[in-house]
């Protein structure tokens, strides 16, 4: 068949000459190759006592955000759960009462808030359809477990530590973003 | 559009199940040693569909080496390997050969769905296509994401050595265990 | 205890077959997965394969024919998960031919860099895998040291390793940060020298050699015929490249050759992927060059200005009212689609990859057929190793690169 | 590069065939019609043979289920491309879901074998003289042909779901 | 005279079988970890190390593990072939050490005591007839297991063993041409006093390097197992500490034939340019065991090295290169050889 395209450039097919048909070129260059790899050093990463630092912007395990009051920020518009690709998301709406002004920022809340994180494929389209800064995929990856009920992360696993009542811990979950404004990270 | 929170600080985990502690005080120094050996030594037979079987081999290679935890002889027949890995999707038509594979293998023996599909089917509710392993057989630990990060390979496996130091060896003799496979219908 | 020969009911007629029937797979090691061969054997020659495939089947189209666009990014992420970018663009520029949308050049050429890196991880998976199968494994482990440097680009764009997600109708969600950059600057610069390494250990070993040559050959006329794409067509001998042939996502802009072999056999393969990948390094070298050249306000864009289908700013979702309806539209996959018919092709790392997709209108296709190159191109699998040693079946199937994803959708 | 316009093809098609086809369209670009269903061997193998047009690498094959239209719901799409001259053509054939019989290419298109074996899993169409047409990629077991618009998509064992709130 | 048996004689040996064996068990094992480490470490990975420090009590757990494993016999298998074959495959391994001197002697309790089990003359023969025996361990195993990758695994093992043990008997005898002994013990009282043979017969050494490896089913030649075309070959249907075994003969296959080059051809327990008869008896006797494990340590990593580095051969191009390149060069090497000897004799 002649060429379709000008492109072309055929890989070189040498035969084997006679020194590289001895076997022992290739074989001793190899050796000296992974020798050479033998005292590299290791790139390995002591897994448990040691961690890899992930990208900020990588997928991991939900957080339900909550204003600089303690206030959820969530408003239960269902498009995280409409984005959702792996149906994971469940959620119940409720209107907001009288005196939960401290609770709920918007209206409307998210009664129930739940995510099987066995469903959950992590590809950030929830994350990305929240209207409302309300949920962002974490830089913690899902941890195992030995029961498939555990994989249900309810609204209480969800959410991020309140600002005012457990600082420390709301602290550890900004990570080392706390204390830049909301503009800065844009 | 990077976010304002880095860290879920509120990571849930449950204590190993009922059923699976050795006996207890009564536990002997040589039980004790026989599932420390055990622990050091989970020879994996990675049952690899698709994407999570990727990152099992991310999880082999060199920056996370899964020989460090002894687990890297990696035995493709099913008699002489430990535990279990399925990673990827299971559709119904490959259900019975998991099945198979897991009645070939010895006891001891444990079962870890690695990924979204393996553990639940993942985004794949669909006709074809198995939802959850634990459908066909026991599974001890759920490894979810999709896939999983190799960290989450080894969090995984490092639940599973848990355990296995915890768990007793007489634990395969016990009704409780029996009754379990019974609910496979596995003899 | 002794068996007796009459306690074993053998089948029909096996005392007078002189043939061996061996059940190759699912779980067997090297059919990666989901494959089952049924070879039947001569001592170790291969008189007869049948194959059978459908061991993951996910039902992808019908899973497609319910969700909006944007939702099935993840689907064709875990299609050919070795070089998920790529099938993740090839989705957007369907989705963008049919929607009529212009990507800006920046656009283009990141798209360019994320592709052929994807290329690069998949290939490499590929030929050292080729390596493991022939029993050396230390190449492979090379390799991969790379390719978790791709990753590590990726999810430094995307927030993934390999089931990326990345890119959204019209352009990527977010700009590449400096430290992709630099990622991928550190990339291109060790790269080469590994891949020089790798060619070192397996290229010119005769032991390899002699595995490989002649092992699973097809002529140009039959792998035309069987629907041959990608690697494994030019290693037969055609110069097909759907980059070239049909240029997408401004691959015009780029020197690139296409390498092609000559007998179609795994060494063939084995080289024109090993060669693929210098191209592709040739290639992002050269976009990475165009994007640095975009300065100022230009050096921003990394989406198409289309508001009916790229999600508007965050902040202008939390304060714009008109911006929250857009939002809400896209999401809820509202927006006008087009009736219409489209079929786009991009170069996957396994041959043409295709997204053939039917639209009425409504908020999801109403149709969507993936043409997965591997699916395609597996059929000749019996034709290539029948008359061949078991050996040759196993070093065949790894080198024609299956992706179970791919083959079963 | 390319010599080969759609409107000669078009040209070519119906020099030899008569008026047969229909549907004649271009969406973006790429030919589009449509042939009696008896007639799509014929119709491939002339694309193939001619040397003008020479029609000889098979993209793609597969086909989509239209239950409105009474008669002529299911859809055989077959792409074709010819690489010389870097022009892709798609091809048509329309038959009834109650009799989906339909003349296979295998012997054409080596190509076809798995293709076709994938329609008839998905859709049901009987492909006439393929060599071996059963089911590829679901269960043999299987009783209908899941990607007809009437079959759900879930699996109807699912337990853990609950969202009747977004009911989907 | 014939029953006034030395009965301490019988304790001393009975006592150096024990500890040669258990030598032999406990390098094995390490060697395990060895292969692990070595080839982590030459894939830039780590390798075990949690077990214990660096990983030192990970071959124990294995073990353990292997032992407590259940025992699965397949249905439709001879069970006692099934089981014999891992025993064969063990013990033939085993026996080869007894004729490997080891060391010259120690001095304890006034005794005088040979490093060696037993001083056959005819040693070499001793080695070949159980290193050919070591085959059926592996064709019983594979053909009681009743399935057909270990039936494969054992037929390439039956052939492959009976193609390179012509070359290498070959080789052998260019050597035997040599130094005129088939003892073991006085090749290396040669060796000690000369040269090492390997400065005699290069070819003949690197001959019986590549059938060694061979024998010992190692990459480019570990076809009978090929964990990516046959599972795991003969072992596939094994579990439990039968596994255990046939894993083990392995590896103390690896280590006998490093002792046995190192005996032929690298001088065994002669330490170089040392004079031993100058040092005291026992310290010789040590230095001269310390000799010998270093250089079977290097063999060793050379097995493992090797390994990791290279694809392995197909069947037919195995077969090929046994009958039309090694065993032609053998034959070429040992007329050679009887050229030179009859050539600077005279």
């Amino acid at each position: 068949m002649q060429p379709l395209t000008n492109r072309a450039q055929a890989v070189n097919r040498a035969p084997l000459t006679w020194w590289e048909r001895i076997y022992l070129p290739a074989i001793i260059g190899g050796m000296a190759i992974t020798l050479k790899h033998f005292f590299k050093k290791k790139p390995t990463i002591n897994y448990p006592e040691k961690t890899r630092p992930f990208s900020p912007v990588f997928r991991g395990l939900h957080i339900l955000n909550r204003d600089e009051q303690g206030r959820e920020n969530c408003t239960a518009c269902g498009l995280c759960a409409v984005a959702c690709p792996a149906e994971a998301i469940t959620m119940e709406a409720a209107e907001r009462l009288p005196g939960e002004e401290h609770l709920y920022r918007e209206e409307k809340y998210a009664a129930r808030y739940e995510i099987n994180m066995l469903r959950c494929i992590f590809c950030g389209l929830c994350e990305e359809a929240c209207p409302k800064d309300a949920i962002y995929l974490s830089e913690t990856f899902a941890p195992s477990d030995y029961q498939r009920k555990q994989f249900i992360y309810a609204k209480n696993d969800l959410l991020i530590p309140h600002p005012e009542k457990e600082p420390e811990a709301y602290k550890k979950a900004l990570g080392n973003r706390a204390g830049k404004k909301r503009s800065e990270i844009g | 559009m990077s976010r304002p929170v880095q860290y879920n600080p509120k990571v849930k985990f449950q204590g190993i199940p009922e059923g699976y502690m050795g006996e207890g005080f009564m536990a002997t120094s040589f039980e004790k040693v026989v599932s420390l050996a055990r622990k050091n030594s989970i020879w994996p037979l990675p049952f690899a569909t698709s994407c999570c079987g990727i990152e099992f081999m991310a999880t082999m290679a060199s920056h996370y080496d899964l020989a460090r935890f002894g687990s890297e002889r990696v035995g493709f027949s099913p008699r002489q390997c430990d535990l279990l890995m399925v990673m990827g999707t299971i559709a119904k038509k490959m259900g019975p050969v998991v099945r198979q594979v897991y009645l070939q293998m010895a006891e001891p023996r444990w079962v870890m769905a690695v990924g979204a599909c393996a553990s639940s089917g993942g985004i794949f509710d669909t006709y074809s296509v198995l939802q959850g392993i634990d459908q066909v057989i026991p599974v001890d630990v759920y490894v979810p994401g999709c896939p999983p990060r190799p960290e989450a390979i080894i969090d995984g496996v490092l639940k599973i050595q848990d355990l296995v130091h915890a768990e007793g060896l007489r634990r395969r003799n016990s009704d409780q265990y029996k009754e379990l496979l019974a609910g496979y219908g596995i003899q | 205890m002794p068996i007796m020969s009459e306690d074993i009911l053998l089948p029909e007629g096996a005392g007078e077959k002189q043939t061996t029937t061996l059940n190759l797979g699912p779980t067997h090691p090297a059919t990666h997965g989901v494959f089952q061969n049924i070879l039947e054997l001569d001592g170790e020659r291969i008189l007869k394969a049948t194959s059978t495939v459908g061991y993951i089947h996910r039902a992808f189209e019908k899973i497609a024919e319910r969700r909006p666009l944007y939702q099935i990014t993840p689907l064709t992420d875990r299609l050919n998960y070795c070089s998920s970018p790529i099938n993740n663009m090839g989705w957007h520029l369907t989705c963008e031919k049919l929607l009529g949308v212009q990507t800006p050049k920046r656009v283009d050429y990141l798209r360019v860099i994320i592709m052929e890196l994807a290329r690069i991880a998949d290939h490499l998976i590929c030929n050292s895998i080729v390596g493991v199968d022939s029993g050396a494994y230390s190449g492979f482990l090379y390799l991969m040291q790379y390719r978790e440097l791709i990753y590590e680009i990726y999810e430094e764009v995307c927030g993934s390793r390999l089931t990326t997600n990345i890119g959204r109708i019209g352009g990527f969600e977010r700009n590449f940060t400096n430290t992709a950059f630099e990622k991928l600057e550190k990339f291109l610069k060790e790269y080469p020298e590994q891949l020089n390494e790798f060619e070192k250990l397996f290229k010119r070993n005769r032991i390899f050699m002699e595995r490989t040559i002649g092992c699973g050959p097809i002529s140009a006329e039959r792998a035309l015929n069987y629907g041959f794409t990608g690697p494994n067509l030019r290693a037969a001998g055609i110069d097909y490249d759907v980059r070239v042939h049909t240029p997408y996502s401004s691959y015009q802009d780029f020197e690139f050759t296409i390498p092609v072999g000559t007998t179609g056999d795994c060494y063939d393969r084995f080289l024109v992927r090993q060669q693929e990948m210098w191209q592709s390094l040739s290639i992002i070298t050269q976009a990475y060059k165009k994007v640095q050249e975009f300065k100022g306000q230009e050096a921003e864009v990394y989406h198409a200005d289309t508001p009916a289908y790229y999600l508007p700013e965050k902040k202008d979702v939390y304060t714009k009212m008109e911006a929250l309806i857009w939002h809400f539209k896209i999401i809820m996959g509202e927006t006008a689609i087009p009736p219409g018919e489209v079929y786009h092709a991009v170069e996957g790392a396994n041959g043409e990859l295709g997204f053939y997709l039917i639209s009425d209108g409504g908020r999801t296709p109403y149709r969507l057929h993936f043409r997965r190159p591997c699916f395609i191109y597996y059929q000749a699998f019996p034709e290539l190793v029948e008359g061949g040693l078991l050996s040759d079946a196993i070093i065949t199937m790894s080198s024609l690169n299956l992706i179970a994803g791919e083959l079963d959708a | 590069m390319s010599q080969l316009t759609n409107e000669q093809i078009r040209v070519a098609l119906i020099d030899k065939f008569g008026d047969v086809f229909t549907e004649w369209s271009e969406p973006l670009g790429m030919l589009t019609f449509a042939a009696p269903k008896d007639m799509n061997l014929k119709v491939l193998q002339f694309l193939y043979d001619e040397e003008s047009l020479s029609f000889r690498f098979m993209t793609d094959l597969q086909a989509v289920h239209y239950p409105d239209r009474i008669g002529e719901e299911l859809c055989v799409v077959y792409h074709l491309h010819n690489m010389r001259d870097n022009v892709r053509i798609r091809f048509k054939v329309y038959t009834d879901v109650q009799a989906p019989d339909v003349f296979s290419t295998t012997a054409l298109f080596a190509a076809a074998n798995f293709m076709e074996r994938e329609t008839y899993d998905f859709f049901g169409v009987n492909f006439v003289g393929h060599p071996n047409l059963i089911r590829v990629l679901n269960v043999d077991e299987m009783d209908y042909f899941p990607l007809r618009k009437e079959f759900p998509l879930e699996d109807q064992t699912r337990v853990d779901k609950d969202d009747e709130m977004f009911g989907r | 005279m014939f029953l006034s048996i030395d009965l301490i004689y019988i304790l001393e040996k009975l006592i150096l079988i024990v500890i040669i064996v258990s030598i032999s068990m406990v390098v094995a094992m390490y060697t395990t970890l060895a292969e692990r480490k070595v080839a982590a470490f030459i894939q830039d990975r780590r390798g075990p190390n949690r077990a214990g420090p660096f990983g030192l009590l990970q071959p124990l757990a294995d073990g353990l593990k292997l032992f407590f494993k259940e025992e699965i016999i397949p249905m439709f298998s001879n069970k006692f072939l099934f089981v014999l074959g891992p025993g064969l495959a063990m013990l033939t391994a085993l026996m080869t050490s007894a004729v490997i001197p080891w060391g010259s002697k120690l001095e304890l309790f006034g005794r005088e005591i040979s490093l060696q089990i037993a001083d056959i003359n005819i040693g070499i023969l001793y080695v070949f007839g159980v290193v050919s025996l070591g085959v059926y361990g592996i064709i019983v195993g594979s053909w009681s297991s009743n399935n057909k990758y270990s039936l494969m695994g054992g037929l390439r093992a039956a052939s492959q063993i009976i193609s390179y043990e012509l070359a290498l008997g070959i080789s052998l005898i260019a050597l035997l041409m040599v130094t005129g002994t088939l003892s073991l013990k006085e090749m290396v009282l040669q060796q000690q006093e000369g040269y090492w043979n390997i400065v005699y017969q290069p070819l003949g050494f690197f001959l019986f390097l590549v059938c060694t490896f061979a024998e010992c089913n190692r990459t480019p030649f570990d076809l009978p197992e090929a964990e990516n075309e046959l599972i795991g070959g003969y072992h596939t249907e094994y579990s439990s500490m039968k596994l255990g075994f046939y894993l083990f003969a392995e590896y103390i296959n690896m280590f006998i034939s490093s002792a046995v080059m190192a005996t032929l051809f690298f001088g065994g327990y002669d330490i170089p340019f040392l004079d031993e008869s100058t040092l005291p008896v026992n310290v010789a006797g040590v230095l001269g065991i310390v000799a010998l494990f270093l250089k079977i340590a290097f063999f060793l990593f050379l097995f493992i090295w090797v390994r990791w580095t290279i694809p392995r051969f197909r069947y037919d191009q195995l077969m090929g290169l046994g009958w039309k390149v090694l065993l032609p060069l053998a034959l070429l090497n040992m007329f050679l050889t009887g050229a030179a000897i009859l050539f600077f004799d005279k």
